[in-house]
């Protein structure tokens, strides 16, 4: 029952020790914080850069191309638009080269919203990300899946880029991470930094754990029903569930996918679903306009247009500068559970 | 009266009276009242997230007194950090605002329930928009300091941020753009060190003082303890004096506490380093220009102020969820929020609390 | 009979000299080069700022902050991605500060392929511009437009990001600006700067110029046909003039509409056109993931899924790292002519 | 030949051979005449764009032969800029490979015709691949340095760029990165200031030398004429061996001619300005070190096989438009080049054309 953090730190831990991991940096990554929101306590790489995200991007650019498996942290992905340029030189490198360096690495990212931040807090960067060839883009809603999307981030020969959905970092996962201690409370103790001073703190990392993958480009499908599709990932992806639940008491029974890998997309697992329902939504909470939801939703129209039972649909984030700091504005620009429920009721219940 | 003029001068600062020095004490203790006010909110969820100034009250209420205030380009132009709050209360800012902001009511005039606490945009004192993204002022400043450049005059423009980030780029930027020969701009650069970036020490990210930069630009600069008023109001003068006259950059960079840690994030609890409130109090009591109990009374009586405004706060409404389409674009402003309409602490019509 | 570039910058002179504009800066944008392009040759107001993308954008809000009409230019679109942190601050801050502030400001950058520009003179920046709420987005396929965009531009209260196709920006226009000197000569010895020193020159604007304005938003038909619509915009708008003219002699008939505004984009003009013909076809050059056709063909989804009379398209650049420098690669990159064609002759003769 | 020896002593440089001098003239010449040969391309339709080298051959050729060269932590990894030919072509890159990327042909090994001339990518001697974004390289550069850092040994970073590079914030971040106290990085960074950006003259943006920047961060640094062989190799034999065994930054500003203007969007015509390889000939002469025959003859070869490669690249085919959609991600690359396996100009076992 490991919450998404303490996952995501195990994952680290066990690429530090198995998988070659080097560095692991960002602003306030190593001692004595770990992360703000503790994802990196405790790690042997784990060190503190200067506040200068281009730097921290184009270290980890220069590191793996030093042979190094870095693994950079942009705190919150709110930071990351001054390091567009970089971002696209860690894949267009491989390509420009014509396949002479490639890139091992890995930048994390807090994305989304949930936590009351305000408009810098909140961003999304699922749009502008998949849109950047030779990204591989992995973004899961739950802790098993962010261990095991971690394991095969740390593999992978290409620069991935492991969003974390901040709203969800403390929660807890109903299963459990293979070579997790069953004690919840025993975890925390071994791997948790405590309180106060930590000068001498180490954690004791579970010696069970293993590389267990999610791969990535596989989808999940979490609920079967063949009245209708929804496909999430991220702080969406639990709405999805719980509205998906909700309706199996009104008769509708949803197919659940959490896609997990943003790029390369599982479209086989989409592309059965739809053939099976022929009634699909797509849910994020990037904003609506250029949304990565509208390129799924284009494939679909693409493949489908003349099996799809009901118009298919996208719900997105609102078309507007910012997640406002007060909570009306907040559940007013991203979508909140009875959005989803309504989408999801009226694509179900929508006459063919 | 008289007497205490004399023992002010002896400080070297002859427009140092003690009018002033009571009412620059009066605006630091505003300020860290209405911050402690926002602190409790977040403990009692009336407010998600503080960050603020504590630790930067001896720096920013000596620029706030001293910045020419108003609209335009004969005034001065502010491109501030989260840590400004005694800048804009000194200006005339009033303190129930700051508190509407971290509340995020409908009534908050700077973001209206948008932006984090402590975030400004005031248009009719210049005080351009701040932005959570560290560093960005820095590079936006140049832009009201090249009008300001070609306008001539002696408004000036006036950014200020942290330590840590001096190591974006955008610090470097405001340097090149600043600097360009036959095109140097009239910018005031403050840097507040307090030693740290969230939990980052700044002496494990850069060895050599941050003024040494601005130096390499030929820009004239000076290395203050932000923590004194004394030297704060100096350097200040100064090198707006300095900007103001030649029309080109000054640089400061002023150590000063970080005394309520980073921020909510954190905990925001007090921590052990110099209160520059103190100081400046024991400075007072010295030259014997106010008593305990007369300082004693400006906290009480700012504390009693700050609850009071918490409580209309607390009753006021979040903005509507349609609220999010408004201001997309250009549109006419609501007049419901002018900064300079009632006396207020900090505002000029107010001189000092006693 | 001017070129794109001569309209731009005769606009822009006409906005110096009416229009309030104060600052028109960027790298090698003053004398003596005035622009890589030429378009800001002879301007007054025409400066040359340090190789700082991030200032340049800096300083353009800055400006407008203090009351100045900043018209700011990034010599290449694909020079622009290390400054989208400021490109969101230059409309979230009219947003976040509750309207206190306004940002009457253009940036102005060349975009797209068709120069044998390699990697970095090919990016398009249409998709990630669109997807940030609060710009004005105009993207002119030829001089007339061109001019009256810019002049509309000039003229706004909000940050306007103005895409010039470089492939076009030295393109004759078949219709004449008001105001444009008959011969093209006079004009060329009126406002080109002279090869070689270029102290003592100074340009000549023509008397007659006007503030002719093509409104923000209005898209403009260009062709009429019941049989389908095309809607493109900038380097690839010609192209489907071009297969259009070539298809009528195919007796298919098509609605080209030219966007000219991508944000706010004419809905009305695309959905009365859809309505009429019941197909359409998004064509433009961007990387065809999370692209802004997308977003047009998930809205026409979204209205007219039940009136579609076939499947809706989107024509987009492949989803590849860059445009490389062989023609061969740049042609498999982005569309071309036959690319064009067989899209629009199969959208239009695919049975219903 | 002893007596040669004797005289080139007397530069100061005990280990400048006559060998190693002429060595270093024909690296000039050949990339001179490689640059001349890509220029004529243009110009014939059998290229689009060209970017070069002419004016830094007397900075990069003695750079170049300096280098550590080899795969991984313990040589030296480059990020270069496009001027930056002399430094491959003294490591041992193939003139005709140039012409390739010039090309675009399917052949060029750098870019497989993607990427525009003096866009280098050379696994072997860690050669990181060039971008023409400008200044990128030095937040890249940060990063190899950090490895080797950790790794140890006598293994460096270099890094260059342009006078105008330095306006990016990725100038700024390299000082900060590489200073860290504790973790200072063993990069040597060099700036050729050739007092252009395009059209744009550095005096018109920036007032003091470049060199001061590096000051500020406390990082040792050599002003040079960067158009006088002497100086440069010296300063960077200096500054490699203090970044080697220091493993600490080292600044070069260099200033440079730009010979035949920005690029071929300027025309690429020859200009007027000092030519670093007619300075470097008249020492060569005035040492007696070689004969005006000889120098030319030199020139004369170099054009020769200039224009030889010409007619075989001319025939080599555009790669396939499929190519587009190969190495988006890592994959196995064809072995079709191995820049090492031919005897060449600048090879390590060619030893200067005599
Ligand atoms: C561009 C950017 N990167 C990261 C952050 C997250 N962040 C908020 S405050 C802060 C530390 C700032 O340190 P400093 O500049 O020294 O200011 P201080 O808070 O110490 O006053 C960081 C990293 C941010 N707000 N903006
Ligand atoms: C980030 C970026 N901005 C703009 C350009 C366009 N550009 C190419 S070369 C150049 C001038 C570079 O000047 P400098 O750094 O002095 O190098 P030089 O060409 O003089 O060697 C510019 C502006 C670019 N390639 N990259
Ligand atoms: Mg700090
Ligand atoms: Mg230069």
């Amino acid at each position: 029952m490991a919450t998404m953090a303490q996952a995501i730190r195990m994952a680290l831990a066990y690429g530090e020790q198995h998988l070659g991991v080097t560095d692991i940096f960002g602003e306030d990554v190593g001692p004595p914080l770990g992360g703000v929101f503790t994802c990196t306590q405790g790690l042997q790489t784990a060190w503190n850069s200067p506040l200068d995200e281009r730097g921290i991007v184009g270290a980890a650019i220069g590191l793996a191309i030093a042979g190094q498996r870095p693994v950079a942290e942009i705190q919150f992905c709110d930071y990351i638009f001054n390091t567009i340029d970089l971002l696209k030189l860690a894949t267009n490198s491989t390509w420009s080269s014509g396949g002479e360096f490639n890139f091992p690495m890995v930048i994390k990212t807090t994305t989304g919203s949930g936590v009351h931040g305000s408009i810098y807090h909140s961003h999304s960067f699922d749009a502008i990300a998949t849109h950047i060839p030779g990204w591989k883009i992995v973004y899961p809603s739950n802790a098993v899946d962010a261990y095991g999307l971690m394991i095969a981030a740390l593999k992978d020969s290409n620069p991935v880029l492991y969003l974390e959905p901040k709203a969800m970092l403390r929660n807890k996962c109903a299963e459990r991470i293979p070579g997790e201690p069953e004690d919840e409370r025993a975890l925390r103790d071994m791997i948790d930094a405590p309180l106060g001073d930590r000068k001498n703190w180490k954690p004791k990392w579970p010696e069970g754990l293993t590389d267990f993958t999610v791969p990535i480009g596989k989808a999940k499908l979490c609920r079967t029903g063949a009245d209708a599709t929804v496909v999430s990932y991220g702080r969406t992806l639990p709405l999805c569930l719980d509205a998906a639940d909700a309706l199996v008491k009104e008769g509708i029974h949803y197919d659940v996918l959490d896609l997990r890998t943003l790029m390369p997309y599982d479209w086989d697992a989409i592309a059965q679903s739809i053939k099976k329902t022929g009634r699909v939504l797509f849910v994020n909470e990037d904003t609506e306009i250029t949304n990565f939801g509208e390129h799924l939703l284009r494939r679909t129209v693409d493949e489908f247009f003349y099996e799809l039972r009901v118009r298919p649909r996208v719900l997105a984030g609102k078309h507007v500068p910012g997640v406002g700091m007060a909570p009306t504005l907040e559940d007013a620009s991203v979508p909140q559970l009875p959005d989803v429920l309504r989408e999801m009721r009226e694509l179900a219940t929508e006459p063919e | 009266m008289d007497e205490r003029k004399n023992r002010t001068t002896q400080n070297g600062m002859p427009d140092w009276t003690p009018q002033l020095q009571l009412r620059i004490h009066d605006l630091m203790v505003t300020t860290r009242t209405v911050e402690e006010q926002a602190i409790r909110m977040v403990r009692s969820g009336d407010g998600w997230f503080w960050i603020g100034a504590p630790g930067e009250e001896a720096l920013s209420a000596p620029l706030g007194l001293q910045v020419r205030k108003g609209q335009g380009l004969d005034n001065d132009y502010l491109h501030l950090h989260y840590r400004s709050s005694p800048i804009v209360l000194a200006m005339g800012a009033q303190p129930i605002d700051i508190l509407r902001q971290m509340g995020a009511k409908a009534t908050d005039p700077f973001s209206r329930g948008r932006n984090f606490v402590n975030h400004f945009a005031i248009r009719k004192w210049n005080v351009a928009p701040m932005a959570p993204t560290i560093e960005t002022q820095f590079s936006i400043a140049i832009g009201t300091g090249i009008a300001q450049r070609r306008h001539g005059g002696t408004g000036i423009t006036i950014v200020n941020g942290g330590d840590g980030g001096t190591h974006e780029g955008d610090f470097a930027t405001c340097l090149v753009w600043s600097t360009r020969p036959g095109n140097e701009l009239p910018i005031l650069m403050v840097t507040a060190n307090n030693k740290y970036a969230i939990s980052t020490g700044s002496c494990t990210q850069h060895g050599t003082p941050i003024v040494e930069r601005a130096k390499a630009f030929g820009i004239p600069s000076r290395s203050i303890d932000g923590n004194d008023v004394y030297s704060s109001w100096k350097a200040i003068a100064e090198g707006m004096e300095y900007v103001r006259s030649e029309r080109k950059p000054f640089f400061i960079e002023a150590s000063v506490s970080r005394l309520n840690g980073h921020s909510s994030s954190s905990g925001a609890n007090r921590v052990e380093e110099e209160d520059c409130i103190l100081r400046f109090e024991e400075k007072l009591l010295h030259q014997e220009l106010a008593t305990r109990k007369e300082l004693d009374r400006v906290w009480e009586k700012r504390r009693e102020e700050m609850a009071q405004a918490y409580e209309i706060v607390k009753s006021e409404p979040f903005p509507p969820g349609e609220d999010i389409y408004r201001y997309i674009f250009a549109e006419p402003k609501d007049q419901y929020y002018d900064p300079g309409s009632k006396s207020q602490p900090g505002d000029s019509n107010n001189k000092g609390g006693r």
